[in-house]
């Protein structure tokens, strides 16, 4: 059995017509990125407070050997689910207007930017507080794991404390 | 009854695949059993398991439309 | 008595002869600035993460007016000397790995950004609470006022609570 | 001695001045008195003196060489 494009499209559920909400890009942070994204929030002129939180990467040194990227992959629908859930708690609890979270898959050199949380609020308690608690939900909850590629493309599992 | 399970991490890299499927499990005790003979890397690393996309600590039945998961430990961000 | 240029800058004594250090600017903090600060800081390979925080000026009601914009001015040599002083203390305190501060003078308006504190580290509690600490001291302990411009050219003097 | 005061905010706002000179001070308690006189803005607002850019709470004499300036609460940020 053969479907038109047009077809198929309107057999799926619609959540999966619309491109799903994800947090994970597949590269690196770009500083003009997190330009765009804090300009784009200058229309919002409820906001008085941005928090953000940038992850980089170290060139660790491992015994002889440096770090020269971090390779990360994730467990992307469980991640997503569990982050619009943990979202939805920290809009509870703190008075909140916008929250943003990108983590990159793949491979990010050392100085690269693999992390970008961005919250915003009214008064800045809230944000610091929430983007303190989403990054560790981030390093502690998210099914996210990290290889480290050392020098000679010897590699070690990244361990969060 | 078969259960695919997806594989992540460490995991995934040892076993050089991101899905097994495993013969005669009936709970997530009996997936984990088998795990551990079915590969040194399950006992040398701290797994987890999620069904559908959730941490399951308890022990639950399993169904074959069950999407299930085992995670080595998180190191995002 | 008159100086060439070249001996005036030699009787000087030497810190006046360098630009000196300053958190002070003269316009709102555009996001380009922002992304070019993190860019920077691409090549410290052993910063781990990333605090900022950013404060935007937000059109609150008062009354029946709306906040358009606010003017700052500061007590700018105490309020630098005193931030060299605080800035010690927080190197002293956690183990960070650079600290940035500015705050813009003149009216900036709503929407737009008049605080930037930036800071870096290895792990990232340092910077997190190294972040949260600068802030505090900005709004409380730092010589700077600001006036709300309302809506028919009203002005109010902010408060800090 | 004449002190000259530095002045920030509502009250540089309120004398329509950056600096006013102040007469016969001899410390930081004879300078908050004659102020209280000179502006009723300086009953109106809980000002804090500076000299030589450090905060000062307890008396202390003046000097004419002292840099002296009197603030209304901060508000930046």
């Amino acid at each position: 059995m053969q479907f038109t494009p047009e077809f198929e499209v309107m057999e799926q559920p619609s959540a999966k017509v619309h491109r799903k909400k994800t947090m994970f890009i597949h590269n690196p942070v770009s500083p003009v990125f997190i330009a765009d994204a804090i300009a784009k929030h200058a229309a919002n002129t409820a906001i008085g407070a941005h928090q953000i939180f940038l992850g980089q990467i170290r060139a660790d040194k491992i015994d002889e050997q440096i770090v020269e990227a971090i390779e990360f992959s994730a467990y992307e629908d469980m991640a997503d689910e569990a982050y619009a859930d943990f979202r939805e708690t920290l809009f509870k609890n703190y008075e909140l207007t916008c929250m943003h979270v990108y983590h990159s898959l793949g491979r990010v050199n050392t100085g690269g930017i693999n992390l970008f949380v961005f919250v915003s609020s009214v008064h800045r308690k809230a944000a610091t507080a929430a983007c303190a608690e989403l990054v560790e939900w981030i390093k502690c909850k998210a099914p996210i794991w990290g290889k480290e590629i050392l020098t000679g493309d010897q590699v070690q599992w990244k361990v969060n404390n | 009854m078969n259960i695919k399970v997806k594989l992540f991490g460490v995991l995934a890299d040892e076993l050089q695949r991101q899905e097994v499927t495993m013969n005669n499990i009936s709970d997530v005790r009996s997936l984990e059993k088998q795990l551990l003979d079915f590969h040194p890397v399950f006992n040398r690393v701290h797994c987890r398991i999620a069904v559908n996309r959730k941490l399951v600590t308890d022990n639950m039945v399993l169904h074959s439309s069950d999407e299930v998961a085992v995670m080595p430990p998180f190191s995002g961000g």
